[in-house]
């Protein structure tokens, strides 16, 4: 299932949620605000969504990776709103019997909503200046 | 194909907020289609962002170039994801 | 740095020593104990290891990562002793500024580590009967 | 070389220690190679373990099956790594 949070992601419920008996194993992404990127000072960033759109694109994602890859369960929650330095800004979570599945399921839905979910950085960087960020 | 008259509201998100100075607008218009929407509202801005990297949705969901606008839709323009 | 442990393996421990504000992407994997393997209905099983050259070949293997990929800190952890159904067996995470780096290393770590560090599973089945496990 | 008399611990892990049914035998032994230890071992067990998937140590550090055993030396025989 696909989120977006206004609040900090909550990886310790992410991370039972995902987990079950049958599975033996878990890889999960965190990805969290840099204090630089593409060479400036990061002091804070913003992350925009176009909710609905978001969560049904993010959904499909994950429908898409539970098709492609031998796994049980999969999670993935975006962060929107203001973020701290340090914060976490998405979270991915797969569980699978097996390793390989997991970790390329993973590595798929991060790619995927990287790339496809409609949501947007803003970053504030240290010289008070502030830009959108295009994708790297 | 007769132009009417449709109330649309239109939705700017990321940069594109910044392109049209705006994230929501109002408007009635006499366009058919979301390129035609956009070819009319690129009178409204200073720059051109490049089409080609931006997605359009309908009423929540994404679309092609060549949909159909119709009463009371709500138009999307949306820049390249940059979330992650 | 790589540890071996007899108690349960304390991952929001190693997580926080794996975070680094100067780092994007966090990669994690934890290998869980199943129900079952191989075919086989698993009661309980018991990792044993041969413990110094255990902890120094784990070593070596975060090593040859941090020279292979562009990543910032990486740690792996091994439970030893008897564990339950659900328990954690193994625990990598890595940090780095980017993604791929992170996903590759973790990857690599785990992979060396269940084939060159000196640990040996010893499953018993819901049949009573227990026996060492070839690796698959 | 003069095969002198030496005294070693070995070390059985995972499956060898049922092998060998123990898992530390400490002897005194006239052989010089890891290779002949291992040799001389094999009388002592029912089954021939696949020598190729074996790997020794000496004193916690992995060793080539030509290197030489000295006095006080402890020896290990590891079986492939099941761990994960």
């Amino acid at each position: 299932m696909f989120d977006i949070s206004e609040d900090k992601i909550n990886e310790t419920e992410l991370r039972k949620k995902t987990r079950d008996s049958a599975c033996g194993g878990f890889v999960c992404f965190e990805g969290w605000v840099r204090d630089h990127n593409q060479g400036k000072a990061v002091q804070k960033l913003a992350y925009e969504a176009y909710p609905k759109l978001a969560i049904k694109e993010g959904n499909k994602i994950i429908s898409q990776a539970m098709e492609k890859f031998a796994i049980k369960k999969a999670f993935c929650t975006h962060r929107v709103g203001l973020l701290e330095i340090g914060d976490m800004a998405v979270w991915v979570g797969v569980s699978a019997a097996h390793r390989d599945a997991a970790f390329k399921a993973c590595r798929y839905i991060l790619d995927e909503v990287k790339s496809r979910v409609p949501i947007w950085k803003n970053e504030t960087w240290t010289d008070g200046e502030s830009g959108w960020v295009e994708q790297e | 194909m007769k132009n009417t008259s449709k109330n649309i509201t239109i939705l700017f998100f990321g940069k594109l907020k910044e392109t049209w100075k705006t994230s929501e607008l109002k408007q009635t218009t006499q366009v058919n289609t979301i390129e035609e929407l956009y070819i009319e509202l690129l009178k409204h801005c200073d720059e051109e962002p490049h089409k080609a990297s931006i997605k359009a949705a309908i009423n929540d969901e994404f679309v092609s170039w060549d949909s159909s606008i119709n009463d009371n839709d709500t138009i999307a323009f949306l820049p390249p994801a940059s979330g992650g």
